[in-house]
């Protein structure tokens, strides 16, 4: 009797072994490191994102830009004029912001649909995965957002990433200290409220790396864990310390609603100078109400900048259809999707192939400035890839060093960038010092 | 046979909370010898049992079996020197067939899984029940169960052999095999004790029998004798209806 | 060897399972598609730990539902060990199935004697106190996890980092994979195996028949503990990528539970079938759902489970049994093996 | 010496709204050894039943209590009758596995399918009560929180005082000590556990509503409650409802005590070190009746 058993339950194992190499058709032989197609009026880009997961709200929106800029290219541009007008193809994935399920839809782009770029990740972990594959494997890439350092640490000619990352940002936020300095003096001690998650954990770390060269005298550490139920005690600690100036928070949404909520209920007036993440996310504002009212938010982009675009009426009606998508402005991850999408089609136009060599080449030589679609709705005005030394003696390669990371401050509902003068919003006066909880 | 006391038990007491279930009872087993323990329902039987099987920790008092102190040692390790139990209510494997149950109780004896099924068949014919073999525990009957179990305890390969109320749940015909495998049993050497309420199987298999009343000893001596002793009738039939 | 014998010793089920391997072995050259071979590599992974898990969780019924730990505890041990230069992951593998052992020990010693619920609080309690360690800190005993952003894993290509191509993956799991069902046979067919049923059904009477109860749950754990942190080393090579998120998380913990269960635990067979099923079901399902779908294929397995549990606790494999019951029935074999088949 | 105080009160609060949660699976555990692995999740269901129905009507959360608490009420009675109570009655053992493993199944399936119905981005709303405290001598004491504790501790007695008085409350206790002999006693153990059940998935409304106010909710939020309950009720001691309330205040003293001396990142390693002690050395936990 076990005997049978084992019969039908070999016979099953092997079906489902064998469909799974059935579907496939097409037994392409290709070797892996296929050079994708050649000509043909289609060139396949590999784009990969979190759709769903704790950061699918950031990958849909990166993957709203992503499609109208490839649609805008086939429809408005007639496709890619160096290769008579072919048009893009999207191979759409979601990594669900996990290595393992990103490697698996990698290898379905690379080998199975043979893209010949591949694009986003967003995700720490799936960069990290994902940026060494593709250099084994050969296949150029642009990632967006990815703001780990160790994922661009290795020197290679097939990956690039045109948004700022940690060792950039940090590099930018040292000259942001000089206009802090002037505007609130003394500036000797602030706080620093990090979860344990991805970058709040090393933004901190090279803040404290950056100490002397900034000037502060000290700054007080404050680790919370992410989803925590509840941040008394951390204010308290914050309270408790009349030294300190101001507190630096860098967590997810829910945490920051909490936090600016218990700031408030603890009448504790510290000016909040938001590090990314959840002070940005679309519908912060909304959700966390008056509590965030002169919160200060540092980001890559603010749908406030669209003012300083070089091309304004094009820049509003790509944020009008943002808007009518999503219901709330064009945010940072479409902003750093809309800079590398539009770096991967000037490297298309330059390589007039669909070579994967010819576009990694192309995508090292890229040297984009003044009115160019990618510079459009991103901080960077400019977007060459180089090997150089970040913040706190981090060796980074193919970055792009001009990645701005202006301030903003939270008045009455909107964002208002604040500084540097040149994206700062004409509408807002900025005044200082922050009035406290009952002036408000 | 050597009148060597194999298990001696010395002014044992078990206190659950303010109950004496087993109160500063003193009994010993000869070698070799079929000992019988009776007593009302309650009267600290099966606690004496678990006590000597290692199952439960005595409140005070030793056991010592072969010279040895048991009372502070761990079920297995007490299985391990020599004693094989039964239960009162059978606690077959129930996801084991019934040579599977016997071998696991075998396989202490002789790691080796070939010896050790070897051994349990052995066992398992003696007591007439190898028909039975690869039917699963959960689907066995009652007489079938209590049999198994005796097997089970053999395969051990015991010194000592404690039943505990094997024949109750049984009807006539089947009081009556029991009766003769354990006669079989008996006649191997083994030493034995059992607690039992039927009177036939304490008269034809125990040499000696003491008998318990609420946790505490009132009478030791050959099953003929203890049946006339007042105290006991008293304690099976009550205080009032005993015609003194 | 009498020729009834050599009959017994050669039956079909030996020839099946040398065909399953065989097909298993050629499996990547039949289909050179590295997308499907990724998919197979994955479902292995999985096959494995749910073996794995299986051995504590089916054989001695004891419900660890913090397991996952050791998975995390053998990746973070092989890369810290080959980063801080003491040597090649491989050693770093094994002295991470070393330390997941001791933890398993400590942790599970005190509670075995506790009833079941205990030693799964327990079990998930450490899991916890573990996954907040990794997380809180920057570097633990002076060496570099960069907590939650976890470790990347410089991609070589040598095999003496622990990194071979496609293919190479897939067969070295796939030959652990092999490894654990001859251990898991082994156990089931030996004293420990008996042992273990006799402990899952009745524990009390159990130990009156010589078995040292907490010993052996404890020899089932260590075992499960040292598999699992192996699983762990090479899987997070295969990724290039730690990322406690995804090795020290609950989920994981829960998933080769469920697949093994599923699948029918207890059994050889049940956690590799489950496993592979349920593994493959995921991928068609996400790949043809997409994105948005994809939660709703995660619920489907808490359902599954839910059902399994209800209708047919020992799992598809069961399940198995009783339609090949009913297809022997129907087919009125005469000549049968065994007089009466009880199917539990 | 200001801020010790205000540690103390805010470990006391968010104690309080630890309690509300744990007392629910006290009762559960404590009267039918059902150890629900869902309880987190089922409380972020709550949560979001709580919230969604703040933003449509805009009722006070207070009164979202009324409506959250019933519905959940009967949730809980239709789980217990048509999921759990097959398994209890068919298991011998007195934890049987099936059930654990049912209710982890419950777990992945509510969290997931949240993260479908709802997306993974965080949902709050802002009633008349957030943000709002109590002045008193330079301490702030958070309104909804103070709220959340008195619910908890009138939740903790009322129940303790249906256990001890109320006819059914004592068929509860009954059943609890022995199912077997419960049923020879006429007891009708199956409506028995619904109704404990759904008492307990009322406390998780009502947690649920008073939470609103204070908490965002996403589908990562059983999760971060979920193991948080099950430590304090096996701290507060199995089937003990007070016990509930006891666990629940040490674990909010020590996580905010912790979070404050140290990080909170310690305070959350202490909690379940706690926890671990506490399982090895008094199993049954401080306040527990049972010996067991």
């Amino acid at each position: 009797m076990k005997k049978l058993i084992a019969t039908i339950l070999a016979i099953v194992m092997c079906l489902s072994l064998v469909a799974c190499g059935g579907p496939s058709g097409e037994q392409s032989q290709e070797p892996n490191q296929s050079s994708g197609q050649e000509g043909g009026e289609t060139i396949k880009i590999g784009v990969l994102y979190p759709l769903s997961g704790s950061t699918a709200t950031a990958g849909n929106s990166a993957l709203w830009a992503v499609e109208w800029i490839t649609d805008y290219i086939n429809n408005e541009l007639g496709g890619i004029q160096s290769m008579d007008g072919a048009k893009i193809e999207l191979v759409v994935g979601d990594s669900k912001g996990d290595s393992q399920v990103g490697l698996t839809e990698f290898e379905r782009m690379v080998n199975v649909e043979n893209v010949s770029v591949m694009f986003g990740f967003y995700n720490t972990a799936v960069t990290n995965t994902l940026s060494q594959y593709c250099i084994a494997n050969q296949v150029p890439a642009i990632a967006t957002n990815a703001v780990g350092d160790e994922a661009f640490s290795q020197p290679n000619d097939y990956v690039f990433h045109a948004n700022g990352c940690n060792a950039t940002n940090t590099l930018f936020s040292n000259q942001r200290t000089e206009w802090m300095r002037e505007v609130i003096q003394p500036m000797k001690k602030f706080a620093y409220v990090y979860d344990s998650a991805d970058y709040g954990r090393e933004s901190y770390e090279t803040a404290l790396a950056n100490m002397e060269e900034n000037g502060y005298e000290e700054i007080v550490g404050i680790p919370i864990e992410a989803g925590s139920a509840d941040f008394s005690s951390q204010i308290l600690q914050l309270k408790n310390d009349p030294e300190i100036e101001w507190v630096q928070p860098s967590m997810n949404m829910s945490d920051a609603i909490l936090f600016v909520r218990q700031m408030k209920e603890y009448d504790v007036a510290l000016p909040i100078f938001g590090n990314g993440g959840g002070f940005l996310q679309a519908d912060f504002i909304e959700q966390a109400g008056d509590a965030a009212d002169y919160v200060f938010s540092t980001s890559m982009w603010f749908p406030s900048m669209w003012e300083t675009a070089w091309d304004t009426d094009f820049a509003q009606t790509v944020m009008d259809a943002y808007y009518e998508e999503f219901g709330y402005d064009f945010d940072e991850s479409a902003s750093c999707a809309w800079l590398g999408f539009w770096c991967v089609w000037d490297a298309l136009e330059r390589a007039g192939s669909a070579d994967r060599e010819a576009i990694a080449q192309a995508m090292a030589e890229t040297d984009i400035s003044g009115e160019h679609y990618a510079t459009l709705l991103s901080g960077s005005k400019t977007v060459k890839f180089e090997d150089r030394e970040g913040a706190a003696g981090v060796m980074v390669y193919n970055q792009n060093f001009d990645t701005p990371v202006p301030w903003a401050c939270i008045r009455d509902g909107e964002y208002r960038v604040v500084w540097p003068e040149e994206l700062a919003s004409q509408e807002y006066e900025f005044t200082w010092p922050i009035p406290s909880w009952d002036e408000r | 046979m050597s009148e060597e006391r194999i298990i001696v038990v010395d002014h044992l007491t078990k206190r659950f909370g303010g109950l004496k279930a087993v109160d500063d009872v003193s009994i010993h087993l000869n070698r070799g010898e079929t000992l019988g323990l009776i007593g009302a329902n309650g009267a600290g039987k099966t606690t004496l049992f678990n006590m000597i099987s290692g199952v439960l920790k005595p409140t005070s008092g030793t056991i010592t079996f072969d010279g040895v102190e048991i009372q502070k040692k761990k079920a297995h390790e007490i299985c391990k020197m020599g004693i094989g139990r039964t239960y009162q209510i059978v606690q077959p494997f129930t996801t084991l067939t019934l040579l599977e149950n016997v071998l696991a109780g075998a396989l202490m004896r002789h790691p080796r899984v070939a010896d050790a099924r070897e051994v349990a068949e052995g066992i398992i014919d003696m007591l007439g029940i190898s028909h039975l073999k690869n039917t699963k525990g959960a689907s066995l009957t009652l007489i079938q169960l209590k049999r198994m179990e005796i097997a089970r305890a053999l395969a051990t390969e015991p010194k000592v052999l404690l039943l505990d109320e094997v024949m109750a749940g049984l009807n006539p015909g089947e009081r009556v095999e029991l009766l003769e495998t354990m006669q079989k049993i008996k006649e191997t050497g083994i030493s034995i004790i059992i607690i039992e309420h039927i009177m036939k199987v304490i008269m034809t298999l125990a040499d000696r029998a003491y008998v318990l009343n609420q946790g505490c000893l009132i009478a030791e001596d050959t099953p003929q004798k203890v049946m006339e002793h007042p105290e006991v009738i008293k304690s099976y039939i009550g205080e009032r209806h005993y015609a003194s | 060897m009498s020729k009834t014998l050599l009959k017994d010793k050669i039956a079909p089920k030996h020839i099946l399972v040398l065909a399953l391997l065989v097909l298993a072995f050629l499996f990547p050259q039949i289909v050179t598609q590295p997308y499907f071979i990724q998919i197979a590599i994955t479902v292995l992974i999985y096959c494995y730990w749910s073996s794995a898990w299986n051995i504590i969780g089916g054989y001695a019924g004891q419900f660890a539902l913090g397991n996952g730990v050791y998975i995390g505890i053998g990746a973070y041990v092989a890369v810290l060990f080959h980063q801080e230069g003491f040597g090649s992951p491989w050693i770093g593998m094994v002295l991470g199935g070393v330390i997941s052992v001791m933890f398993a020990f400590i942790i599970s010693k005190p509670c075995f004697k506790l009833r079941g619920t205990y030693f799964s609080l327990a079990t998930v309690a450490f899991l916890h106190i573990v996954r907040y360690i990794i997380l809180g800190f920057n570097s633990i005993f002076g060496m570099e996890t960069n907590g939650g952003m976890g470790i990347m894993i410089p991609y070589t290509g040598r095999w003496q980092d622990m990194q071979f191509g496609k293919e190479g993956f897939y067969y070295v799991i796939l030959v652990m994979l092999v490894l654990i069902l001859v251990v898991s046979n082994v156990i089931r067919t030996s004293k420990m195996g008996y042992y273990l049923s006799a402990i899952k059904t009745n524990q009390g009477a159990a130990s009156t028949i010589g078995i040292n109860v907490p010993k052996y749950k404890m020899m089932a754990q260590c075992i499960s503990a040292f598999c699992l942190a192996l699983g762990g080393a090479v899987y997070v090579h295969f990724l290039l990528n730690v990322s406690p998120y995804d090795v020290f998380g609950y989920d994981l913990s829960l998933e080769i539970m469920i697949y093994c269960v599923i699948g029918g635990s207890g059994t050889l067979w049940g956690p590799v079938f489950g496993a592979l099923v349920l593994g493959i079901i995921n991928e068609t399902l996400r790949v043809q759902l997409g994105s948005d779908i994809a939660p709703l294929a995660s619920a489907f397995y808490g359902v599954a489970l839910i059902l399994i549990v209800r209708f047919a606790p020992g799992g598809l494999y069961q399940l198995g049994q009783m339609l090949i019951n009913k297809i022997k029935g129907s087919l009125g074999k005469k000549k049968s093996e065994t007089k009466e088949v009880s199917v539990q | 010496m200001a801020i010790f105080f205000q540690a103390l009160i805010d470990g006391l609060l968010t104690g309080g709204i630890y309690a509300c949660v744990a007392v629910g699976l006290s009762l559960s555990f404590g009267v039918m050894r059902l150890f629900n692995w869902a309880q987190g999740d089922l409380l972020m269901m709550a949560l979001y039943m709580a919230i969604f129905l703040i933003q449509g009507t805009g009722i006070h959360p207070l009164v979202s209590i009324l409506v959250v608490g019933p519905v959940m009420f009967v949730i809980g009675f239709f789980v217990q009758k048509f999921l759990l109570n097959p398994l209890v009655i068919r298991a011998k053992e007195r934890e049987p596995l099936s059930v654990l493993l049912t209710t982890a199944g419950m777990s992945f399936v509510l969290s997931n399918l949240a993260t479908f119905l709802f997306t993974s981005n965080s949902q709050s709303v802002t009633t008349p009560l957030t943000g709002r405290s109590i002045n008193i001598a330079s301490m702030f004491i958070s309104t909804p929180k103070l709220i959340a504790f008195v619910v908890a501790l009138g939740l903790t007695f009322g129940i303790q005082l249906f256990l001890q008085k109320a006819e059914w409350g004592r068929a509860l206790r009954a059943t609890s000590q022995d199912r077997e002999v419960a049923q020879l006693m006429g007891m009708n153990n199956k409506l028995l556990y619904c109704l404990a059940q759904a008492i307990g998935f009322a406390c998780l409304g009502v947690a649920g509503g008073l939470m609103s106010p204070i908490y965002a909710v996403s589908p990562s939020t059983g999760a971060t409650f979920g193991f948080k309950t099950l430590t304090i009720v096996v701290l507060g001691g199995k089937g003990s409802v007070p016990g509930a309330l006891l666990g629940g205040i040490i674990v909010g003293l020590v996580e905010s005590f912790g979070g404050f001396l140290f990080s909170s990142l310690y305070a959350q390693i202490i909690v379940f070190a706690i926890f671990a002690l506490v399982l090895f050395l008094k199993p049954n936990g401080l306040l527990s009746k049972d010996r067991g």
